[in-house]
């Protein structure tokens, strides 16, 4: 068990390290950006936004992480959110309860989710175009329910899983917490995480193998599409209204770098949802320093851009084998590659 | 014989510009003419792509709502040479004026000095500090929309604007922006927000809320655009002003065109849309109910 | 000779005139040289851009980047032209030296650093964005007469099209792209890299040279690209070309290059690109769609064409020898 | 002979160290010009980790090498390529996605006015193939060859490349018997003409036949260096194994034991293999025999359902069952140890200990995860069983030597506590203790009960162990030996489609 911890904690450190050194930075250009307060039945703080409006990407990381272990990719997910906050919005404003609507848009989110594994798994069509397809389109569907507008609502029950609280915590912190932790606990109490691993690493020995690859793929699809759907919910329950043009804009890019700034490997294989969800945080406390830092905005992706391959670069193989290197050479045993055949030449 | 028009639509990227396309379609079709819709998403090269299919297939007439001013020289003359007139919609091109017929606009600048002089005139002298959610970075609204709007603060020296962040015209990046506005400068030192559109302002509206402020109150709130759910947002005295950017704009188009086509009357080079002053003044309720269905 | 290996192509070609034909039944109007002209001018920039993509993709990797590369381009263009007075040539010259070296940047990070390319060229999609707004938010016209001696340059075909430099260029990138995969060591090192990195390794491929190289030729044709797109509209603007990478991609894939990188072919992405200008033509010629039914078409249409290409690669190969499922590379 | 001139390539002191395992610790090798030296020694012994330090696929450690007086520090295969050495490395290296010709000339394609000329290519690969044998198109992918085919043609594309040294890191393990006569007649050619070459394999009998040198490593050292002419086999195994081997007699087990296990009525695929009846009994092993592309891996694939039938039917104990994937097939207490074990066979990043359960895992489904205690103590029994050799179950298991990679794969169907085991190729790369051991598995295994389908090359090995042996050609079931018609002759005879010598049918 203590061992468990231990791996974990290892596996984690080098996220945990450029987390605390983005907050550091925040905390420079903002000095109270550590303030905590009890306001209004709420927390309120710069920290507690930053876990807050990480929601989304956190969310979607979470189902990004198990399609990229398999070796895939999905692009859709920024769109998916936008259908599943249009089909939330929409069935409440034809008066259906909030649960209703929750279901329906996890329903919807789930189906695109599947459509996507389907046409990966069953068609074998590359994961980035099989989803680039619903990339498309995906926004697309989501007007047509809005018919182009941006629906809005005021059904208290689904605001409430935007900017509502729970004993003072926004309700969005407690969805992505709950989720990874059932998720993470999901894919490491049961076989799923490493089949999924095997899957991702090599196909054909895992099928093989007996490993009924087909489902396990559309599964993670599924689940992707999941969270995808739940981050869209929350989007819109957050302004009240559905934007189905852009509620989740861009934000695969956000979630494919979340989960590598989490340490995984686009190559598919071995996965970390922590890593992943703290990549995600990393994210958003990039966003908020340069929100805090006040700079022009035209210099935003400039600042974002040089932040992200700084992280990328100090989190590189090569970059952790020198420093790997460098520590092992104050060891008496003789420093050996940890990696065979990927040493640099010279 | 039925007129055939091809529209270039830049996209459909905020309620104002579904409303356009809304209008601009029933314009159409109560003057009975055959509209062939091309939505560019949001892409330049699509509407050049657009217009170029237009042309090939021998439309009568283009209105064109272009994304950006530069640009369209190329496009333009083939249209020309094909003898197809073309009117611009909501914005003016860099382009000799002998390449489109006429340009139905409002004038952006023109917005943004409305707004800057109604706070001149609200605080009247009182010192204010203000905030403002800019456009998408580099869109031509969020350039003249500042433009304007700083001129017009100019040389009042109890308004300055003390944060300037971009909420990229969008209601969850408005209430993003905005919350970071009220951590970084403290709700209380806010006097006003300038908005360059309208769905920013109302997420800034809930940031407000949810940081315990009255938005309207300990915040005035002016921005662009008269969306209906900023006229909800005025009846509940959650906003305090918002300038029109009529959707109508096909209409005087078309009629333009008509003319033209009928008796060969050439309309002028630009046929200005009003920028309307709505306040707390007006019957927001009414405009409202009025508005919600043009599909904003 | 016919090869096994040309199928994909022959399939991408053969949906192409299918698809076109198709069009032309239903709008005789999309048969004449107008469209034709428009098909080469209006995707010169995309053509010229998944030129490099194509080598990109068939080494395995990705470029995120060339849609900011090409504003970024347009952008510098049109400030150096206003505030300075060289000479536009001189000017393409200084911007294609930026953008290789740009590209070769981002394959060194990717080669010596080892990290992916999907994430190195998303931050070099950041970097050039934002390069371009820190030049000029605002869209800065271009006015130089070079540009329009350049832009006078064309052949007026019978039946009004018009056939200019731009399309030209993009023949000629996608021709000497042609003969570079195919008939250099450039090329077959492409190839060898898209068949596997440490296989390519241990057969002595010049893994660091052939890297940044690709992404060199990528960076470089992106910078082309821009350049062709200042001449296409004769301004820059930061804000242009946003998503074209996914364009790119698209057309390459349609044109039967694998993503997994090895297999493929630079004509075949003529030919994607001609499939996307097409499906955009249709749209247009019909007239009749709202803007969400654009997307959900233009997305279905997509599909459509991915799952034609394999249902007749599966139909074909069924007919030749079936590949034990599992041999099948993964 | 050689000693009088001086040597081609002298190590000295190569030492490779990886977490874990001291792969080299000081290792001398001394190359003189025409002579053919074996290097010789256990599954992870340190032959391929020597070979990639030599040729600059790995980074060493310590130690030198010297090539014609001259230290030398390749840091790249290309450097060493460009240096003259030519190798082939232990897993088929070559690109599926390329025309065998271009994967013959990558990097030195001929060249016409500064373009590669593709006619001329095809050309010199046809021209170059010829010479082993080799009858294809040059200009189709390689990846519609199978395993052995691709060998010869690393083999070819080495051969072209060594200037001064040419290394084969077990070529041999895939070929049949006439191939590797090609081989070896075109190594005779190279040693003639003054190369030295380094040839690694677990064929003894292949060792004492072309070599004149060996060098037995054992744990990552030298253990001696040894003029074949002047020593014997038995002397060998004891370097290399440090214990002597002792000599099994074995007494052929009766044919058709037990009852039919799985009975294959016209069972075939269209294009692929011929409809073939088959059965197989408990407690019998099946051997497979016939030439490189017969089909042997065919119709053990076509079995597991790794490719699906088209026509015909598979009945399980009399019953009619459905074998259209592995996952079934493995349902129905089948097995596969595959042939290509790299692609097909080991899931690289995962640990050794997953690598064994994983079958196992697969079906009891995901929800039933297998106990913690019960995983340790499975893969803690297999790599004492089979005497895996490694640092820890923990370590991926590509790290592995490829003889140990083959042992885990035997471990993870063993786990799954299979009654019908099908092996393509069980021993390939496995050195001769470990050999040994794995036919007294099959042995076991039969004892128990267990039916088993052995596909192999080696035509000894099937003639030792198996009960009955199917002969293929061309994808067809060709003739059935039984009982005391087991030679290794009649195999060939029966390949060769001659009358069968001896016996009557
Ligand atoms: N990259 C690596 N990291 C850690 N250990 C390694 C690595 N590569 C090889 N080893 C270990 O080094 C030892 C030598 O392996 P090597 O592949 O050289 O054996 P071999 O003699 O070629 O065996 P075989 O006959 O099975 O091919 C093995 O114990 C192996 O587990
Ligand atoms: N000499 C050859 N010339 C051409 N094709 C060959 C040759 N040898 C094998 N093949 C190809 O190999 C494939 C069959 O290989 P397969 O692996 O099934 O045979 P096998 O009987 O298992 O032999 P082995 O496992 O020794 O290769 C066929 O597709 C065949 O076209
Ligand atoms: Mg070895
Ligand atoms: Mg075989």
């Amino acid at each position: 068990m203590m061992n468990h911890v231990n791996s974990t904690l290892r596996r984690i450190a080098p996220q945990l390290v450029i987390l605390a050194g983005v907050l550091l930075l925040n905390f420079l250009v903002f000095p109270d950006f550590f303030r905590i307060e009890f306001q209004h039945g709420r927390l309120f703080g710069n920290l507690i936004d930053v876990l807050n409006r990480g929601a989304p990407t956190a969310l979607l990381c979470i189902g990004m992480t198990l399609v990229i272990a398999t070796r895939g990719i999905d692009l859709s997910v920024g769109a998916v959110m936008a259908i599943a906050g249009a089909v939330a919005a929409a069935l409440v404003v034809d008066g259906h309860s909030w649960q209703v609507a929750l279901l329906g848009a996890l329903c919807a989110g789930a189906l695109c989710g599947a459509w996507n594994g389907v046409l990966v798994a069953v068609l074998r069509i590359q994961p980035i175009v099989a989803t680039l397809v619903l990339m498309v389109a995906g926004r697309g569907i989501a007007q047509l329910v809005t018919e182009g507008t941006i629906l809005t609502f005021v059904n208290p029950g689904l605001v409430h899983l935007g900017s509502g609280t729970v004993v003072g915590i926004p309700t969005p912190i407690l969805i992505w917490l709950g989720l990874g932790l059932i998720v993470t606990a999901v894919v490491r109490k049961t076989a799923l995480g490493m089949l999924i691993e095997a899957i991702g690493i090599n196909e054909s020995s895992s099928r093989l193998a007996g490993i009924n690859s087909r489902v396990l793929i559309i599964s993670v699809y599924l689940i992707s599409g999941f969270c995808a759907a739940l981050a869209g919910v929350i989007v819109a329950a957050d302004i009240k209204g559905a934007d189905a043009n852009n509620a989740g804009l861009w934000l695969e890019l956000d979630a494919i770098l979340a989960v590598v700034i989490g340490g995984n490997s686009l190559l598919g294989g071995r996965f970390s949802i922590i890593a992943s969800l703290l990549g995600a945080l990393i994210i958003q406390s990039v966003n908020s320093v340069i929100l805090l830092s006040g700079m022009p905005p035209e210099f935003n992706l400039v600042i974002k851009a040089l932040i992200i391959i700084a992280i990328l670069v100090i989190q590189s193989p090569t970059v952790k084998h020198a420093l790997y290197i460098l520590r092992a050479s104050a060891d008496p045993l003789p420093p050996g590659s940890i990696k065979e055949a990927k040493e640099s030449p010279q | 014989a039925d007129l055939t028009i091809g529209f270039s639509q830049i996209g459909s990227e905020s309620g104002w510009r579904a409303a356009e396309t809304t209008v601009t379609k029933q314009e159409a079709e109560k003057r009975g003419i055959n509209l062939k819709f091309a939505d560019a998403q949001q892409k330049q090269e699509n509407q050049i792509k657009a217009i170029r299919s237009f042309v090939a297939q021998g439309v009568d007439a283009i209105l064109l709502a272009p994304v950006v001013a530069t640009g369209w020289d190329n496009v333009l003359e083939e249209a020309r040479d094909a003898e197809i007139p073309v009117i611009l919609l909501d914005r003016t091109v860099d382009a000799p004026d002998d390449l489109y017929m006429t340009a139905v606009t409002s004038d952006l600048v023109h917005e943004g000095r409305v707004a800057g002089q109604w706070l001149v005139d609200e605080t009247a002298g009182a010192k204010c500090d203000i905030v403002e959610l800019q456009g998408t970075t580099g869109s031509s609204p969020a350039i003249d929309r500042k433009t304007g709007f700083e001129e017009a603060i100019a040389g009042h020296d109890n308004l300055t604007i003390v944060r300037s962040q971009t909420g990229d015209f969008t209601r969850s990046q408005g209430k993003v922006v905005m919350e970071s506005f009220l951590k970084a400068v403290g709700g209380e030192n806010i006097c006003a927000l300038y908005a360059h559109n309208d769905d920013m302002a109302v997420g800034a509206i809930q940031a407000i809320k949810e940081a315990g402020l009255k938005p309207g109150e300990d915040i005035k709130i002016v921005s662009i655009d008269s969306v209906p759910d900023i006229h909800l947002a005025m009846a509940n005295g959650e906003a305090n002003a918002t300038i029109e950017l009529t959707p109508n704009m096909a209409g005087p188009a078309l009629d333009a065109l008509e003319a033209y086509l009928a008796d060969g009357t050439t309309p002028p080079k630009w046929i200005q849309t009003e920028s309307k002053l709505y306040t707390l003044n007006d019957d927001n309720m009414a405009i409202y109910e009025m508005k919600k269905d043009l599909g904003y | 000779m016919i090869r096994s290996t040309h199928l994909p192509l022959l399939i991408t070609i053969a949906t192409f005139l299918l698809a076109y034909t198709l069009c032309g039944w239903q709008y005789p109007a999309m048969l004449s040289t107008r469209v034709l002209a428009n098909l080469l001018t209006d995707n010169a920039f995309l053509g010229i851009a998944a030129v490099g993509m194509t080598f990109v993709i068939l080494s395995g990797g990705i470029d995120l980047s060339i849609g900011s590369v090409i504003a970024f381009t347009g952008v510098f263009l049109a400030v150096i032209l206003r505030d300075t007075s060289i000479h536009p040539l001189l000017a393409f010259a200084l911007i294609l030296l930026i953008t290789i070296s740009f590209g070769a940047a981002m394959g060194a990070m990717i080669h010596y650093l080892e990290m992916p390319p999907f994430i190195v060229t998303l931050a070099g999609m950041f970097l050039a964005r934002g390069a371009a707004y820190v030049l000029s938010t605002d869209s800065v016209p271009i006015t130089h007469e070079f540009y329009d001696t350049l832009q006078s340059l064309y052949w007026k075909a019978p039946g009004g099209g018009r056939f200019r430099l731009t399309g030209l260029i993009m023949l000629l990138t996608f021709a000497a792209g042609i003969i570079a995969a195919h008939r250099t060591r450039f090329g077959q090192n492409v190839y060898a890299l898209g068949g596997g990195l440490q296989t390519a390794r241990l057969m002595g491929v010049p893994l660091a040279k052939t890297t940044i190289g690709i992404y060199a030729t990528s960076g470089g044709l992106a910078g082309l690209a821009g350049i062709v797109f200042s001449l296409y509209t004769s301004a820059g603007y930061s804000l242009a070309t946003v998503g074209v990478e996914l364009d790119a991609i698209a057309a390459v894939v349609i044109g039967g290059t694998l993503l997994t990188g090895g297999t493929g072919f630079v004509a075949g992405t003529f030919f994607g690109i001609l499939i996307m200008g097409l499906i955009q033509t249709f749209i247009v010629f019909d007239g009749t769609l709202s803007s969400w039914w654009t997307k959900i078409v233009i997305g279905g249409l997509l599909f459509g064409f991915i799952l034609l290409q394999k249902g007749l690669t599966w139909a074909t190969t069924l007919r030749r020898k079936p590949a034990p499922e599992f041999a099948a590379q993964s | 002979m050689a000693s009088a001139i001086g040597p081609v390539l002298e190590c000295k002191g190569i030492s490779k160290f990886f977490p874990g395992a001291i792969a080299l610790d000081a290792v001398d090798l001394t190359l003189y010009p025409g002579e053919v030296h074996a290097l010789l020694g256990e599954n992870g012994a340190g032959k391929s980790t020597l070979i990639k330090c030599l040729t600059g696929a790995y980074r060493r450690d310590a130690g030198t090498i010297v090539l014609e007086n001259r230290e030398i520090s390749p840091n790249s295969t290309q450097e060493s390529q460009k240096l003259g050495i030519g190798t082939v490395y232990q897993e088929v290296n070559l690109l599926p996605n390329l025309s065998v010709a271009e994967n013959l000339f990558l990097g030195r394609q001929p060249m016409k006015r500064g373009l590669i000329s593709q006619r001329k290519m095809h050309a010199m690969a046809s021209d170059l193939l010829a010479e082993f044998g080799l009858v294809i198109n040059p200009a189709e992918p390689l990846s519609s060859y199978s395993v052995a085919v691709q060998q010869v043609i690393a083999i070819a594309r080495a051969v072209e490349l060594s200037g001064k040294v040419l290394i084969l890191d077990e070529p041999t393990a895939s070929l049949d018997r006439d191939e590797v006569e090609l081989v070896f007649s075109v190594i005779e050619k190279l040693k003639a003409r003054g190369l030295a070459i380094v040839f690694i394999t677990h064929f003894l009998d292949q060792v004492f036949e072309i070599s004149d040198r060996a060098t037995i490593l054992r744990n990552g050292r030298v253990i001696g260096t040894r003029r074949l002419a002047e020593t014997t086999q038995t002397e060998i195994i004891t370097l290399m194994l440090g214990r002597q081997l002792e000599a099994r007699v074995q007494d052929r087990a009766p044919a058709e034991t037990g009852d039919i296990l799985v009975e294959l009525r016209n069972y075939g695929r269209r294009g692929v293999i011929e409809p073939f009846d088959l059965t197989v009994r408990k407690g019998e092993v099946v051997g497979l025999a016939g030439l490189l592309g017969s089909g042997r891996t065919e119709t053990a694939n076509l079995i597991f359902g790794a490719i699906q039938a088209d026509q015909g039917e598979a009945l399980l104990e009399g019953g009619k069952i459905s074998l259209k994937n592995p996952r079934e097939a493995v349902a129905h207490r089948f097995a596969l140890c595959p042939e290509d074990r790299k692609n097909d066979g080991i899931v690289g990043d995962l640990s050794v200990r997953e690598n064994i359960i994983l079958a196992l895992q697969a079906r009891q489904g995901w929800f039933r995860p297998l106990p913690k205690a019960k995983v340790n103590e499975l893969a803690e029994a297999y790599v004492k069983a089979l005497d895996i050799r490694l640092a820890s179950l923990d370590m991926p298991i590509r790290l592995l030597s490829g003889g140990n990679q083959q042992k885990v794969l035997l471990a993870r169907w063993l786990a799954t506590n299979p009654a019908f085991l099908i092996l393509d190729e069980p021993t390939r790369g496995i050195d001769v203790g470990a050999h040994a051991e794995i036919i007294a598995l099959i042995e076991r295994l039969r004892e128990d009960g267990l039916a088993l389908l052995v596909a192999s090359s080696e035509m000894e090995e099937l003639v030792a162990y198996s009960t009955r042996v199917i002969v293929l050609r061309d994808r067809r079931q060709m003739r059935e030996l039984k009982g005391e018609e087991i030679t290794t002759a009649n195999i060939v005879s029966a390949i060769a489609d001659e009358p069968m010598a001896g016996a009557v049918r």
